[in-house]
């Protein structure tokens, strides 16, 4: 079970990598959302794999690890979510007004071969 | 051991329908065929599965707690509409879709023949293909500076 | 006064069952509580809604939820038959169905039923709302099959929502 | 006896699965894809009530109630994405 | 190296008094732009006399021997101590400093003409002088260095005085840009000195020249302080800024470039003689720079048409001359050394002014134009030509009197016996030179034919103009005449301060007999007579142009230096985003593989076996992977990416749920869709499809970037996961319900435990919302692709909606309120109820929806933000920290028991921050373009 | 007084949920007074802290008064105290600044900025490896809005650039702290530093690869080469305002550099010790000698001031990775030196490039003239910025070189007079080309002017005004720096006491598990 999450966790984080370095905001997006995914996997399975135990405790159970998955990971993987979340609306709003602004949905606001002198400045 | 017999039941029914539907998602040809499997289908086997654990949790567990009626009657609100949904998504892609009677005068020739829709069907994909054989040759046309 | 405590009787009872179901409990806290959602939630959906659904006679969804269990399951078969047989000897079709409900939650309700029985699938409702594209997966005379949607389905409807 | 069957169902639940991502993968249109997504979701749904069952747990309700409830929100967005090419009118 | 100190030792208000005299009356005529030129004159002229006077009052004590102190504290924990130390080196540069400053006040008053704003002018000079009187005063050579570079911060200012002038601006960076490099390695010799010494007290380190010396980084001072010493005094081979910055107005000219500025470094190298003369490496290298400047200076002053571009460069060889004498080290050496000094200044100050009052009779400074001038101008000439001859060595002046002793003591080296001939045959040449340059200044000046297209009559400058000369020549003649009486007290005390113990007794007369160096001067005499007239006639002197190839390659160097510069930071900025994150990516998969290169294999050595794994496990992964790799196969086509990418996310929440993570599962399910939502409006805005670049190479080597990145992260994670866990959670599960109430583990760490970090979640939160928000209220946004006909109406479906809200809404407040013992919470409710909406949004239209349900979404953050707060500072009120939970069991009569936890009030906080905060992302995003359509019906 | 921790955090965060409050209905001078008045709060809360500090005193705060090892804990030391007294300082002017206008035209400004400094307060203040992140995160993403916020054109180019990168900075944050909690099973920092001292040898690779990880997130946040690249462009198109208050951005990656080193890799750590530091060092110095590159080559005057950042953040790798402590003191003093002045510098060129209308900051002769005053702000930031005497810069400088130990004197003297001297000639060249007024520009200006507006597509620009405030935030700017050399003695004493605080960890450790809860048992 642990090569299987590892391999997954590598797969998503390689896919993720790999889309970030594409040219494109949307593909850049895509590859931010798959890392996430990966690196939340990985956070949470800082905690150990278990499986059917979670950390919700019941009486005649006693509260011990040994019949409780790890808590604190999975907490800190749920903060690790919402944050990605937000920083995902973030990339997403920039990259609509990075296209709207300059015309060009490239990372780098436009398309390869333009050059700053060529162009004016468009900054306020 | 009745009540057993009865969540095994439910079990075995519930994921034939379950497979039932995902295999005619797989095996029929056009998405208005594929799309009757699941919507109906599967959402029948959940419904049983779910029988099943109140069933199980009736007998196995702290009693009769019948909470999983709650994901049925959801589930069986909201499989058609999202059925409807991505008809209506497969209605607008169709060059040929049927003509709405309260804007044509003549409501028998409503009835439309599948050989149309499989006509379309096969010019979609074609379509498609050449998009993305375009795609991948570099030659796609410029979209990416939409005014 | 009535309608303002409670906007929508079903609703409150809707809110009230789902309440007791999900908590698990009868205890008289938690049937204090759904009691105060069951008058809330209608009074915060008043608000956000135009209209309740006005309803006829309820009572006549209770047969039409019986044939319809029984419908669904059977159906069901069918579809299994038609799935798993050979594709060719289907004859798949749109068809047209007018309607005579005019209460759009019918509308809704007869749709999504159309839909979970096997072998019609709503596809669309018109613009003027009375005609509804159904998919039939396998139909060799739409006008018969109209008829017996008309009939087993719509009729109870037309009860329920007047 | 009713152990197997949970378990066997859990496979077989997969293998529904697994057809519905070969559906997802294959297209050919976006409704294809997007129908094989919803059928993802719901196959999730008995997927988690029963897990439910082996563990003789409870704690999956909430997750099975969610996908139950607004699982089709996905269905809609992209539904309404390929209808109008803007979701929010 | 912290020493105790007294706030002032010493002499206290003197010394510092003396200081801060050019200081602030550089603040006072800076504050005084209205006031006259008189009156801005007479103030600036006050600092150098009051200070003058200051030193004629300590002047007897530094004449006996004594060294008036002042020391306080700036920063004594690293040595820098504001010591002022008024020895007879200090005494004599700082007469000159003021001296000369006086008069170059009374000089400039009236060079400047209306159009340049004196106050600033004297503002900048004083300051000058302030900054070269504190160096000559420091007794702490972090102190020393500090006014050092102010004196280049300030030169700067005044080379650059004319701004509009190009050759001003050329100058005065190159200016700063020679001697602050020098000043930048003086700063690091002074710190090597500083370690050798343990202090940089300037007692301390005059004391420790055996220690320095013996030491492993002399070398390294040397090379650090001599670079500090040489491009200050323009020694060759930085010499080359003296002559540009002779675009500066002359006064400043005839202030920096005689008396003060480049003379800060040989002073330093006086300074500092103690402590580093007396090596063989010393002696080579000083000598070798001095002798070579001497020639070079000399050379090139013959060739300059351009009456300050000679001086210039007779100041050059002038340095070079003190620089070598220096380097000679012997005792004379240095009186000698020290002589020159002091008639270098006079004799060159005084050439200055007169170059300068030519420039201001004639409009020209070019001999080419120039000649006769004694006919116009009678007394300047005289003044000029006597100064001259000074320059030149001619007895009865003072140049002469330290020129021989400089054949003197070149005939005298007795060490290096090879570097005598040397030497003494540059000394000969030099002499030679110098008469050559000096004849050339007074014969194209003021005698043969001329002035050519002057456009004015020159005549005499006002009276106030010429007595600065007069003064300045004056003292040459009397120099030259009587040294004993004039000058010799000061070069005693002088060479008692630079040599300590070690000075010899000398004595000055104008003859000392018929001798070699006497012989040498006349050679030298008729030798440059000669050549100059040869010169003139064999190679026709007017048209010879000497390109210095110093400043030539300076030029070259620097414009190159720029141009690298900006091609190499655009080269390396040039790559943008995918360049920046390629390299981060690159490092971390270099930092994270380095420690597994020795011990090869220890990623998986000796590990417990893995926990076996289901088949519905491997059907799950599979579908894990091959979604994401569809992902990735398919991301060009947008819409397909983002369905396919769903399963993905479907999936991981699959797999928090089978591992033991129900409020996981939860959050992932509602976060997958509401991004998804919000993908699909931002698709609306963007390209529909990727272009595809056609560079299969970038490609191939991201691709197998991607591939270390993601097996690295496997390996990693492969080898923690089988690793056994050591964790405090044990201690978290056993006192989840005791003492914060809740059974939901994963709940109570994020509402108490470390409620902290779900307090910064949900700031984050809603801080996405207010970006959101900001940037897309205003922004003028167009779809990519607008469908035809009027909004799609989905009755159907929307009336669902109708039907799902309120069991929503109920579903909420249950996962809200059970959240602490089951899984849910504020988190996961806030987004269960956002959702909903979301769909009313979607299925009814925004206008509909945000008609009937008039949130102010902004507000509800705030306040959402503001109950968490409170919510967390309530406990303050019993006197414990913040976010710690109060409890309390209710037992009402009929509704029976009902625990509450304060945490709860935190957790709506948390509710109503996800609800508003997702909203208002969602129905910005949403309605874009209503009010792009209303922006654009109000045009 | 044992709140007191809480409030550079809280201030902040509850002034800008009530300017949330306040937006819609209140006037822009309502909103700017609530802003100033959680200002004044935050910086007496700073000071109090400060002066507690500088006693030596140790606060540990206990949030939700659990045990430090299961909750949060809160840390004021001195190096925390400094940098949140710095921050404090810097708010001050960057508000003025934005106060005379921008903050009308950046939607939710006031609202950012506060939550901005409590982001930063956060990050300096708590004791909780994780927690830090979040408060990276929550510092950053009000970084995000601040930069982008009312901002349009290649701004967004420059937002997306820094957004990107510092997610995929983030997203490796997790996953060093992943490996970290999942290989020492713990989140607070000193309990960290106890563990890490017994991992086990099997164990040391994967400790030193997590360990690895994290001390590269803090370097492509503090802009160490070759992770750099995002800062000049970003900071170079921030409204001047935020870049002003951007300037302590990279130190906070250098804060965090330096408090992982010193507690997690001090010499305790067993076969950690000391862990990376050759590298930072290595790195540090050729980062220094780079953006000095960078001022040189730089044609407008705000990218100059952008690589003046890389400048110090090169300089503090060094300092901080020589790991003396007269190093460290000197770059504590060196930090909120460069913070000043770089803050300075942006501010100068968003009037330089007001003044100069359509030109802007571009060093481009002809220069149309140019106040005299504005001249002066440059020269007194520049002497700072280059490190002449007598300035905040000079000292800062030669304070490091003195502490330099004599292995690494000949890199680090060569690194830093040479980034010096790099310094000098680009600043000197842009102050010569933009305030030296040349015959020519007063001769054809308005020709030129119009030439040059029209070469780069732009209607020329009118010339604003600049308002006093403006002027009097660079001048606050510069006082600062002024200040800092004037009492340089007691500041250097103050940072010499905070390194010898951080070179022995043990203290410090000590404190947190000492820390006990007021209620619960411990
Ligand atoms: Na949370
Ligand atoms: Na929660």
């Amino acid at each position: 079970m642990e090569f299987a999450i590892a391999t997954a966790i590598g797969v998503l984080a390689g896919a993720g990598v790999y889309l970030l370095l594409r040219a494109r905001t949307f593909d850049v997006i895509l590859g931010l959302t798959l890392l996430s995914y990966a690196t939340n996997l990985l956070l949470f399975s800082a905690g150990r794999l278990a499986v059917g135990l979670p950390p919700v405790l019941r009486e005649g159970v006693a509260h011990t690890p040994a019949n409780h998955a790890d808590p604190l990971p999975q907490a800190l993987t749920l903060t690790a979510i919402v944050i990605a979340f937000a920083m995902t609306v973030v990339v997403v709003v920039v990259a609509m007004r990075n296209h709207a602004d300059l015309r060009s949905d490239h990372v780098d606001g436009h398309e390869p071969g333009y050059s700053p002198e060529s162009e004016p400045e468009r900054t306020r | 051991m009745i009540a057993n017999a009865a969540t095994v039941f439910l079990l075995v029914a519930g994921c034939f329908f379950v497979l039932l539907g995902s295999l005619a998602l797989v095996k029929l040809s056009s998405f208005f065929h594929r799309v009757h499997g699941p919507t109906k289908a599967s959402t029948l086997g959940v419904g049983c599965i779910l029988l099943a654990s109140i069933l199980y949790h009736a007998t196995h567990g702290v009693g009769l707690q019948p909470r999983e009626l709650l994901i049925t009657v959801f589930l069986f609100l909201t499989a058609p509409v999202a059925a409807h949904m991505m008809s209506r998504a497969a209605l607008s892609l169709m060059d040929n879709r049927p003509k709405d009677p309260s804007t044509t005068p003549d409501p028998e020739g409503h009835i439309r023949d599948d050989a149309d829709e499989r006509a379309d069907q096969r010019e979609r994909e074609r379509r498609e293909d050449a998009e993305e054989a375009r795609r991948k040759t570099g030659t796609a046309p410029d979209t990416s500076t939409g005014q | 006064m009535r309608r303002r405590l409670f906007p929508s009787f079903p609703q409150s009872i809707t809110v009230f069952i789902f309440w007791v179901l999900m908590a698990r409990d009868t205890s008289p806290g938690t049937l204090l509580m759904a009691a105060f959602l069951a008058w809330l939630m209608p009074q915060i959906a008043a608000r956000l809604e135009r209209e309740f659904a006005r309803l006829g006679n309820v009572w006549a969804l209770l047969p039409l939820g019986l044939r319809l269990l029984g419908d669904i399951v059977l159906a069901n078969l069918t579809v299994a038959r038609q799935v798993l047989g050979p594709e060719k000897r289907l004859r798949p079709g749109f068809v047209w169905v007018p309607l005579e409900l005019t209460n759009i939650h019918g509308i809704s309700a007869l749709a999504s039923i159309i839909t979970l029985t096997p072998g019609t699938l709503t596809a669309e409702l018109s613009e003027d709302r009375r005609y509804l594209l159904v998919h039939c997966l396998d139909v060799d005379d739409p006008q018969a099959m109209i008829a017996d949607l008309k009939r087993r389905y719509e009729a109870p409807m037309l009860k329920v929502f007047p | 006896m009713i152990d197997i069957a949970i378990v066997s169902a859990m496979a077989l639940v997969g293998i529904a699965m697994l057809m519905s991502l070969w559906r997802l993968v294959r297209g050919p249109t976006a409704p294809d894809r997007i129908l094989a997504l919803d059928t993802l979701y719901i196959a999730t749904i008995a997927l988690l009530v029963l897990f439910g069952m082996y563990l003789a747990s409870e704690v999956y309700f909430e997750a099975a109630l969610i996908i139950a409830m607004l699982g089709f929100f996905g269905t809609v967005v992209l539904s309404k994405y390929v209808i109008r090419r803007d979701i929010v009118e | 190296m912290p020493r105790h100190c007294e706030w002032f030792t010493g002499q206290p208000p003197m010394l510092t008094l003396l200081l801060a005299l050019p200081f602030l009356a550089a603040l006072a005529v800076a504050m005084s732009r209205g006031a006259s030129r008189r009156t801005i004159a007479w103030m600036a002229a006050a600092a150098p006399l009051l200070g003058l006077a200051l030193l004629a009052a300590m002047t007897p004590d530094v004449f006996a021997g004594a060294i008036p102190q002042s020391s306080f504290p700036w920063i004594p924990q690293v040595g820098l101590m504001f010591t002022l130390r008024l020895d007879g080196l200090a005494w004599m540069f700082a007469g000159l400093v003021l001296g000369i400053g006086a008069l170059i006040v009374m000089y400039a008053r009236y060079y400047l003409s209306e159009k340049d704003c004196s106050s600033r002018f004297f503002a900048y000079l004083l300051l000058f002088m302030g900054a070269m009187l504190g160096m000559v005063l420091a007794g702490n050579l972090l102190l020393l260095v500090v006014f050092w570079e102010l004196t280049s911060i300030s030169s700067f200012l005044l080379i650059g005085f004319w701004t509009h002038n190009q050759d001003a601006r050329q100058g005065a960076r190159m200016a700063l840009s020679i001697t602050g490099m020098g000043g930048l390695a003086l700063l690091g010799g002074v710190l090597l000195i500083g370690r050798v010494t343990g202090s940089y007290e300037l007692d301390v380190v005059l004391a420790s020249g055996d220690l320095i010396r013996a030491s492993a980084e002399y070398p390294a001072i040397l090379a650090l302080v001599l670079a500090g010493i040489f491009t200050k005094s323009a020694q060759f081979p930085f010499h080359f800024w003296l002559p540009q910055a002779m675009a500066a107005p002359t006064p400043v000219s005839a202030y920096l470039h005689s008396a003060t500025m480049v003379k800060a470094g040989v002073f330093l190298l006086a300074r500092l003689h103690p402590a580093l003369a007396g090596t063989d490496l010393f002696f080579y290298v000083v000598t070798t720079a001095g002798a070579i400047t001497l020639l070079v200076g000399a050379w090139y002053a013959i060739f300059q048409h351009d009456l300050k571009g000679l001086l210039a460069y007779s100041t050059i060889s002038h340095l070079g001359l003190i620089t070598l004498l220096f380097g000679l080290s012997t005792p004379m050496a240095v009186v000698a050394g020290v002589f020159h000094i002091i008639n270098h200044a006079t004799f060159k100050a005084s050439l200055f002014m007169a170059a300068g009052i030519i420039d201001h009779e004639c409009g020209t400074r070019d001999m080419r134009r120039l000649g006769n001038l004694r006919r116009y101008l009678p007394w300047t000439s005289v003044l000029a030509i006597v100064a001259s001859l000074a320059m030149a060595g001619i007895p009865l002046l003072n140049g002469f009197l330290s020129k021989e002793m400089f054949f003197a003591e070149a005939l005298d080296i007795e060490q290096h016996g090879g570097m005598r001939l040397v030497v003494s045959i540059v000394a000969m040449l030099a002499g030679l030179l110098g008469v050559a340059y000096s004849l050339r200044f007074v014969h194209d000046t003021f005698f043969g034919r001329g002035p050519r297209a002057l456009p004015v009559e020159p005549h005499e400058p006002p009276r106030w103009m010429r007595i600065p000369v007069a003064i300045l020549v004056v003292m040459c003649l009397a120099v030259g005449i009587a040294p004993g009486l004039i000058v010799e007290p000061t070069l005693k005390a002088a060479v008692d301060g630079t040599l300590g113990a070690a000075a010899p007794d000398f004595k000055l007369a104008l003859w000392h007999g018929f001798n070699l160096p006497l012989a040498m001067s006349f050679a030298g005499l008729v030798g440059g007579v000669a050549f100059y007239f040869g010169l003139r006639r064999l190679f026709a002197l007017h048209d010879a142009m000497l390109r210095t190839w110093g400043r030539h390659l300076f030029q070259v160097n620097v414009e190159a230096l720029f141009r690298a510069a900006a091609r190499f930071t655009s080269r390396v900025a040039a790559g943008g985003i995918r360049r920046s994150l390629f390299w981060m990516i690159a490092v971390v998969v270099l930092v994270a593989a380095l420690p597994f290169i020795g011990p090869a294999g220890a990623l998986f050595a000796d590990l417990p076996a893995p926990q076996p794994m289901p088949v519905l496990g491997w059907m799950l992964w599979a579908i894990l992977v091959v979604s994401t790799l569809a992902t990735v196969a398919v991301h060009g086509r947008r819409l397909t990416a983002l369905i396919v990418i769903g399963a993905v996310g479907l999936l991981v929440s699959v797999i928090f749920a089978l591992l033991s993570a129900p409020d996981l599962a939860l959050t992932q399910l509602l976060v997958e869709m509401v991004t998804i939502a919000m993908l699909m409006m931002a698709l609306n805005y963007l390209p529909k499809q990727s272009k595809q670049a056609r560079r299969p190479f970038r490609r191939w080597r991201d691709a197998a970037l991607s591939v270390f990145a993601g097996a690295g992260v496997a390996g990693l994670a492969y080898a923690m996961l089988v690793r056994p866990s050591q964790t405090i959670s044990g201690e978290m599960l056993a006192r989840s319900l005791p003492e914060a109430y809740g059974s939901n583990v994963v709940n109570v760490i994020l509402v108490d435990f470390r409620g902290f970090d779900t307090y910064g979640e949900i700031v984050v939160f809603a801080v996405a919302a207010l970006v959101v928000h900001a940037l897309l209220r205003w922004a003028r946004l167009k779809p990519d692709e607008v469908m035809p006909g009027p909004p799609v109406q989905l009755p159907i479906p929307a009336d669902l909606t109708q039907l799902l809200f309120p069991l929503a809404l109920t579903v909420s407040i249950y996962l809200f309120l059970r959240g602490h013992n089951a899984p849910g919470g504020g988190f996961i409710a806030g987004l269960a109820i956002a959702v909903p909406v979301l769909i009313k949004y979607t299925l009814q239209g925004a206008r509909a929806v945000e008609a009937t349900f008039g949130f102010d979404y902004l507000r509800w953050l705030g306040v959402g933000l503001l109950v968490a707060t409170v919510g967390g500072l309530g406990s303050l009120l019993f006197g414990l920290p913040f976010l710690t939970s109060g409890h309390l069991d209710l037992d009402l009569p009929v509704i029976g028991y009902l625990p509450l936890a304060s945490a709860l009030v935190f957790d709506t906080g948390v509710y109503m921050v996800v609800f508003a905060g997702a909203l208002l992302m969602l129905s910005t995003m949403g309605t874009v373009k209503h009010r792009q359509r209303a922006m654009e019906e109000t045009r | 007084m044992q709140h007191l921790i809480l409030a550079p955090v809280l201030v902040p965060l509850l002034a800008g949920s009530i300017l949330l409050l306040l937006e819609r209905s209140h006037s822009i001078v309502v909103q700017r007074n609530g802003a100033w008045l959680g200002i004044a709060l935050l910086l007496a809360a700073s000071l109090a802290l400060f002066a507690r500090a500088a006693t030596g005193e140790v606060d540990v705060y206990l949030l939700g008064d659990w045990p430090s090892r299961l909750g949060i804990v809160l840390m004021a030391d001195r190096l925390s105290a400094l940098m949140v007294l710095t921050t404090s300082l810097l708010a001050i002017p960057a508000l003025m600044y934005a106060c005379a206008g921008w903050d009308r035209r950046a939607l939710h400004f006031h609202a950012l900025f506060q939550i901005q400094l409590a982001g930063l307060n956060g990050a300096f203040l708590t004791g909780d490896i994780f927690n830090l992140f979040v408060f990276f995160e929550v510092l950053l993403i009000a970084s995000y809005g601040l930069l982008l916020s009312g901002g349009r054109g290649e701004r967004m180019a420059a937002g997306m650039h820094y957004v990107v990168f510092n997610i995929a900075a983030s997203t490796l944050f997790l996953i060093a702290l992943a490996f970290l909690y999942g290989l020492l099973g713990t989140l607070n920092m000193a309990e960290i530093a106890v563990r890490i001292r017994e991992v086990p040898p099997q164990d040391l690779a994967m400790v030193r690869a997590a360990a690895g990880l994290l001390l590269v997130v803090f370097c492509a946040k503090a802009a160490l080469l070759p992770m750099y690249l995002w800062l000049p462009d970003t900071y170079a198109r921030a409204p001047a305002a935020v870049a002003a208050l951007f300037t302590i951005m990279t130190k906070v990656g250098l804060y965090a550099m330096l408090r992982v080193t010193t507690l997690v890799f001090g010499e305790d750590a067993g076969a950690l010790a000391g862990f990376g530091r050759d590298v930072l060092l290595a790195f540090g110095l050729v980062t220094l000698v780079l953006g000095g590159l960078g001022v040189v080559g730089a044609l407008r005057l705000r990218i100059g001031a952008a690589y003046l950042v890389l400048v110090s953040a090169g300089t503090l790798f060094v300092a901080f990775a020589l790991g003396e402590p007269g190093t460290i003191s000197a770059g504590l003093y060196y930090l909120p030196h460069s913070c000043f002045a770089g803050a300075a510098m942006f501010l100068i060129a968003h009037i330089v490039q007001r003044e100069r209308g359509a030109v802007g900051d571009r060093l481009l002769d002809p220069a149309p003239p140019m106040p005299r005053l504005t001249g002066m702000l440059y020269m007194v930031a520049a002497i700072s910025l280059i490190g002449l005497p007598p300035l905040s810069g000079f000292i800062g400088k030669f304070v490091l070189l003195e502490a330099t130990p004599s292995d690494d004197t000949a890199w680090v003297y060569a690194a830093v007079l040479g980034a010096s001297l790099l310094v000098l000639i680009g600043l000197s060249r842009t102050g010569t080309r933009l305030f030296w007024r040349t015959e020519a520009a007063a001769e054809a200006e308005d020709g030129d002017a119009r030439d040059v507006a029209a070469a780069a597509g732009e209607s020329p620009a009118p010339v604003r005004k600049v308002r006093g405030i403006e002027i009097a935030a660079t001048l606050l700017l510069l006082a600062f720096g002024v200040a800092m050399t004037v009492a340089a003695a007691p500041i250097l004493r103050y940072t010499q006491a905070t390194a010898e605080q951080l070179l022995s960890p043990g203290d410090y450790i000590r404190h947190v598990q000492d820390a006990v809860p007021s209620l619960r048992e411990p």
